[in-house]
């Protein structure tokens, strides 16, 4: 087994970068004005200048890499070792996108360059919601939202207009009890009251169970498909057809795309709203909790909706259009995580729409043989196959006398970063295990010798 | 494909351990009527050089980069210098390949990070918590101004007035829409501030809030002691704007004088342009407000062994634990972003900081002075100002842009967009990126 | 400066410590007569966002790079993509901040680098031993040259065709113009190889070595099997020189079929152009000669707990130790270099190396094809050739070159100046970066 | 005290990359050919191609990536911690040097390219050269060979044309006890016999033993200065004399030139031949063993012997020039270590002459500062004042019963790169330690404070 150093044994005693401060201590390098700084004090009214030193670090430049050089050395990434954590693809980051985010004419742009000098900008843009488009079947997709919660809000709030549009904004939302966080409380933000829709036993949706709680007063179900225990929502069809039957509307949480690209879309199933979010299927990096990006894609009829700007394509150019009048508005200033959507669209043109089926096919393929592997040593709540990340409950550790907490810490100890924990809900002592497709076999069989042993020194030594 | 290691014989392994034949099979639960039958009709995959050989053609023609033209645009994007060792340790893999640092053991260095981002934005805004960061500055407002509907029930106005950056107005509008909280507008006076008759006309204890962008859309500096004092007289919350951080190392820290949520913009703190974003959105309050915050906080504690360590704190208000009654539904945050600000006010430092705020200030009093020469250009508004100001022509602004580009000057943002009443105003910024010649280049471009 | 963090404080505690008062007296033993008197005369120091965009400004200079022209040049340092990763990697500080390891406990990164490096450099060489580097090409040849001499005492003359990079051989020259070891000259013949019938005319009991460059400085495949056969006969050691590592995709290993040493130039994989250098100077020969091999060596062992971990070896032979009877003076390395190159071949892997090779020696045979057909234009050899290839010109070689410039292009390498015979002749190279349109532009500039 | 991570339980149980690899595991992007690959084995000659697969690793690039990241972490370098290797110059690498030489204007620049095309490269190495006679005295600078050993057996080679051009090659150099490996190596290589100078028992060459050794078969004294003792040479300007009317000439060592830039020029002091380390004095990375650089300055008279091709510059061209007679030839292909060049020429700009003398001034007060720290807890064998470098004995840890190397790896534990140790070998279990001007005093007083305590332990617990 390969073990990644610094996994344990975590020393970290390094001082926050504001202690220890030597007054004048310089890190910066800073050019010389060409207008006179010495009377500017004078320049301001008194009362508005600062009146006390600032309280900033005074360090070196040496000092200040070396500070968090260390500091990086005490994180787990991607790059250091399998980072399954469910519900966030947190797959492998090209480096490529690294470098080509960083192309000065991408990076240093300012946004309200005249539209005929930031044409390159505005056709990525362009390019990478058709993509999006295509891979999930909407008529129309907005860039602006800056992650999947975001995106969510968006998706929400541009419900609402539709319902207004119709003359009633509705009350409510239907949420399963498995849903993220993020979607009850996105839907809260736009007013609705939020209704609880039980999972099946069987862990997905029960048609009937929203036809029991579908009424006209529903603006939405928002519904995550695949859903986060990794199940396929077998009855999306019918739920589509119970709810659009009553005038409502179907959102879907995106952001286990990783799962469906190229073999299915939810366009095609009747969905209205989906988020996407790039940092986690389009391989853009989770950067310690963000940036992301979370795009929202919609059906043709909710398209006079999306928020403002919209980019247009007329003639050969590329332009923002800020005159939609039934748009919900402006959800971010500007027009999205940019620096996210190059990378993310640098990973769509590598990786072609083949590529892009490939993943999704590696990613479900891996889960199940993580799956197939731990079957028999954790307890699996669910018969029906997993797609791109397997549930376990708790039921076989607690018999071992460890939690899913004790497991977790402990896989820390064996190089991995620990699955998703307690999460969803709905299942006891949940370990959500997402491996992406981009671990290689022996790491997955690593992973699951790791728990394995781990589950065998419960029972050895307790 | 490079990213994907599974060889046939590694997926013919899989499937036999799995039970079955096919990967096809794995797909089972997906009913047969929304299986794609053809494939995705993308652009075919290209390889890595071919594909940095196009992505730099499209790089190219956004021709009007800070690279190609000498930039005077400001407007709540900042162009300052980024130092090589930002940059080069956000590549570090440890960082930007992690996520949020939900297992503390495996993230200290997120973490640690991240409390320092905190503590060292708390001594910048004078505010005593700072959260981990927000989407941006248009939106960490709308979620003040979400937190202020939270903290005074009984108060339904807010204010914001036309001096705020009317992205940032929108963008509180549409988070807005739905609260129990309306949004008034305040005018601007004679010399680009608040007008503060308006604004007292205006205060009453039905205002949740009030929110001041300082400095301002224009370039104005506010008079926020003074506003802050009506809005406490009034019992309404006082939410500071600050687009521009830089401002800061000159100006009073709004927290220290009274501001209760200060909410900004610090992409200009080592992110960069990046067309507008990923920004930085800023959040700060007092502890007494911090239950009620939104987004996610990291603090300090200490382990079985007495060592310090760090971990994310106050968690209950948040949407993985309190779903639907959560202080907001924010996840994912703009970590990274967070770290490039702390490293860049750390190689800053007490001295650089203030010296690149004086600099910028002194870089614009010098431009404005200059432009001012020019016939048929003048100062819009009198109010004292840091690195942005008005100028008014006497030319249709257009065309004057029109000329500037073709001597490849940006020579800032018309205003007839937002405020038809300025349609023959530029907005003008001005920092430590620019230099003398540039300054020339732009004032000769006015008067030929 | 934010380079060095005393503050006058610092200083004035340190002098304190050591018991002076002012700096200058830590420099009394430096006689006062060469004392300085006045400040070196240099430009003033430059901030970094200065300094930025006057080596930008250099660097666009050079407007001959690959990123702005058709880059048909080789001779020597060949023009291959690397991938972003190889880069990124080697930006990281723990690599490219250490030196030498000589601490096997702190730098078993770089150590297991570095046997990585050399064992995948052994795979593709076919030799038993290569070393940690040498500087580049020629120098790792003429080191081989002396070594041959260690290794046959009693030969005094050794043989480098004129077929060997005249950069290489001038450095042999030098290098051994104090050794007992003398440098003959061997002919080519019409089709652009070493000239057998000279080379056996050339070989007799009194050879050291005969070095061969394959693919050889035309772009000539050379009989490497005959010619090891012929200078073993010999008793003479054979030397070959790959200057084009990427050959060895596609060519047999030189170690594989008896090549006694092996040098080459590695700069191609995964560390680049740069003006040239730095270089990546392998060096590869069995393990009977080892001991007589210059340079460093990382080996395999085992700690107290039966772990594998990785040492410097076989350091006796080395100036640091052996001092004047070392077996080279070399101490710095090329070990970034060799880092990238582990890297890259890495990357590549079996598969895409091999691609690589075959690449390159399908767009070479094509713009030779399209080359050919452009009148006035013929291939000057018919030797089997890799990526690179003569062609012999009707019309002025620097005029042609001048005409390509104009459109963009850099039409290889013109052989006068190294062969006055070949004054009509350019040497073209052609890689992977290299498209279509660019041979068609080629073409039609040597048309027009 | 801060503690580096990684510094000490090195777990290194990482595979070699070529181990365990799956057939087919691809790594690699590459362009379509617009030749015919598949006939490309047909045109050559069967007999020379490859007959076996070549063992090359198969793996995806998540694997590699994550390979070379972890082995990183294994590694200590300035960016970790203090590294006080002596002789070494190990300071801090500035960022900006990284970026600037990653420029494509320079990286991709092919070192045939027509010079009116790399003007902007000609143009920094012509400046580069000037900056460094002015640094050093020199009338001329060659910037072609790689390294400060290279640099050596270049400069040794222009002394050997100088004689030959007087008609006598001469046979002997002159290298003191103290001086480093390369220093007879490199004499050696030119045909030269060494004869070792012994230093005084105050650390410094006596001008008499000097003049004992020289006659007219000497052609040059190969002398380090300040040297690898840490000791300014102050009989240098003797010790040419001496030389000098011997018809020999004087080379002088110039890695340890950290200690005098800005204070005084070995030029001035008459000696005749100097090489640069500029990955030590100038800052660029030591790339955990080069690449380095070594550029050669020489007075006047020696100027005809330089290497070709030498750089100059023609009104307002810059001219790479070949045809120089009496010149040594051609020590290394193309001009030498250009990205090297441009990092050295980026740090000469950014510091300017002010700069460069500050870092030598703090450089030798933080070396004395840890003399200071430490004179009372080792023992020092010379009494005279350090300049860049102090050097230690074993003598007082010998009383304790540890060696130097016992000292030098329990500092490892401490998160320091233990000195330069066993050299110079003029002293007995010699510690060389270097701080560099780049290092806070708070890192210098932890590094005295764990020499400390780790004598300590030898102390109290044996
Ligand atoms: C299922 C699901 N939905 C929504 C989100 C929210 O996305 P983000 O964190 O980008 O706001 C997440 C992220 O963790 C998620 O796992
Ligand atoms: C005093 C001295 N001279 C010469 C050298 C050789 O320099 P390089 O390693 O660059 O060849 C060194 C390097 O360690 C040195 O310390």
């Amino acid at each position: 087994m390969n073990t990644a150093s610094g996994t344990s044994g975590l020393l970290h005693t390094e001082s926050l970068i504001f202690e220890n401060n030597h007054e004048g201590r310089e890190g910066y390098s800073l050019p010389a004005s060409f207008g006179k700084v010495e009377e500017i004090e004078s320049k301001l009214p008194q009362s508005l200048l600062r009146s006390q030193p600032i309280g900033l670090p005074q360090k070196d430049e040496p000092t200040v890499v070396r500070h968090y050089t260390r500091l990086s050395a005490w994180n787990h990434g991607v790059d250091t070792g399998m980072y399954p954590l469910g519900s966030c693809t947190m797959k492998y980051n090209p480096r490529i996108n690294e470098t080509v985010a960083r192309l000065p004419g991408f990076a240093r742009l300012h946004p309200y360059t005249p539209q005929d000098l930031c044409q390159g900008a505005l056709r990525l843009m362009w390019e990478l919601s058709r993509y999006l488009e295509e891979i999930s079947g909407f008529a129309r997709v907005t860039l602006q939202p800056a992650a999947g919660a975001h995106g969510e809000f968006t998706g929400i709030k541009i419900i609402k207009a539709y319902h207004e549009s119709k003359g009633n904004p509705r009350k409510k939302i239907l949420v399963p009890d498995s849903a993220h966080g993020t979607n009850p409380a996105s839907s809260k933000l736009s007013g609705y009251k939020v209704i609880e829709i039980e999972s099946g036993s069987d862990g997905i949706i029960n048609p009937q169970t929203v036809a029991a709680a579908v009424d006209d007063q529903v603006a939405a179900i928002m519904i995550t498909n695949p859903n986060t225990l990794g199940l396929f929502e077998s009855g999306i069809g019918e739920i589509v057809d119970i709810v659009h039957k009553a005038g409502g509307l179907v959102y879907c949480d995106g952001a286990n795309l990783n799962s469906i690209m190229g073999v299915c879309r939810p366009g095609d199933m009747g969905v209205d709203v989906l988020q996407f979010n790039l940092h986690k299927t389009f391989s853009t990096p989770h950067g310690g909790g963000g940036p992301g990006s979370g795009p929202v894609g919609v059906c043709a009829e909710l398209e006079p909706f999306l928020p403002v700007p919209l980019i247009e394509k007329q003639d050969d150019r590329y332009v923002l259009v800020e005159d939609r009048p039934q748009s919900i508005g402006r959800v971010k200033s500007y027009y999205g995580n940019f620096g996210v959507m190059v990378r993310a669209y640098t990973y769509i043109r590598e990786m072609g729409g083949r590529g892009l089926k490939q993943a999704s096919q590696m990613a479900v393929l891996a889960a199940n043989y993580i799956r197939a592997g731990l079957k028999d040593d954790l307890h699996l709540p669910f018969d029906r196959p997993s797609m791109h990340e397997v549930v376990f409950s708790d039921e076989k550790l607690e018999a071992l006398g460890i939690t899913t907490l004790d497991l977790a810490k402990r896989l820390l100890d064996y190089g991995f970063h620990p699955p998703t924990i307690y999460f969803p809900l709905v299942v006891h002592g949940a370990l959500l295990i997402e491996p992406t497709e981009t671990e290689t076999i022996e790491t997955l069989d690593e992973f699951v010798e790791a728990v394995k042993s781990i589950l065998n020194e419960a029972k050895t030594d307790p | 494909m490079r990213y994907i290691p599974h060889t046939k014989e590694d997926i013919r392994g899989m499937l036999g351990a799995i039970g079955i034949r096919d990967v096809d099979e794995l797909f089972n639960t997906i009913p047969s009527e929304y299986r794609l039958s053809s494939a995705l009709n993308l652009p075919d995959g290209l390889d890595e050089p071919t594909l940095i050989i196009e992505l730099q053609k499209m790089a190219q023609a956004n021709r009007g980069s800070a690279d190609n033209m000498a930039l005077f645009l400001g407007a709540g994007a900042y162009h300052h210098h980024i130092p090589a060792a930002v940059d080069q340790l956000l590549l570090r893999g440890e960082f930007f390949t992690a996520y949020t640092p939900y297992q503390p053991e495996a993230s200290q260095g997120t973490l640690q990070a991240i409390f320092e981002y905190q503590s060292i934005m708390a001594a910048l805004t004078g505010c005593e918590v700072v959260n981990a960061s927000m989407y941006d500055g248009a939106t960490a407002t709308a979620e003040a101004l979400l937190m202020a509907g939270r903290l005074k029930k009984k108060r339904p106005r807010c204010l914001l007035p036309r001096t705020v950056h009317p992205e940032v107005r929108d963008v509180c509008a549409t988070y807005l829409s739905d609260a129990d909280l309306v949004i008034e507008q305040v005018a601007y006076g004679e010399f680009g501030q608040t007008d503060l008759d308006a604004l007292a006309g205006s205060l009453s204890d039905d205002v949740a809030a009030v929110v001041i962008q300082q400095p301002n859309f224009f370039g104005c500096l506010e008079d926020l002691p003074k506003i802050i004092e009506m809005t406490h007289q009034a019992g309404a919350l006082l939410i500071a704007v600050v687009l521009e951080p830089v401002s800061l190392g000159l100006l009073e820290a709004p927290g220290v004088i009274g501001a209760d949520i200060v909410t900004g913009e610090a992409m200009g703190l080592g992110t960069g342009l990046n067309f507008g974003g990923p920004g930085l959105g800023l959040f700060a309050t007092s502890m007494k407000n911090a239950w009620h915050m939104p987004g996610r906080l990291v603090g300090q504690t200490t382990d079985q062994d007495g060592k310090r360590g760090f971990v994310l704190t106050m968690s209950t208000r948040e949407q993985h634990i309190r779903r639907a009654r959560a202080t907001s539904n924010i996840c994912t945050n703009e970590g990274l972003c967070a770290l490039a600000a702390a490293i860049y006010l750390s190689l800053m430092g007490e001295g650089g900081f203030k010296k690149l705020a004086g600099i910028n200030a002194a870089n614009a009093q010098e431009t404005r002075k200059r432009l001012g020469r020019v016939k048929g250009v003048e100062p819009r508004f009198d109010a004292p100002f840091f690195n942005e100001f008005v100028v008014k022509l006497n030319q249709d602004v257009d065309q004057a842009l029109d000329k500037l580009k073709a001597r490849g000057v940006l020579g800032g943002l018309p205003l007839g967009r937002y405020y038809p009443e300025l349609a023959d105003c530029l907005l003008v910024c001005v920092t430590e990126t620019n230099n003398s010649e540039q300054v020339d280049r732009f004032a000769s471009g006015l008067e030929g």
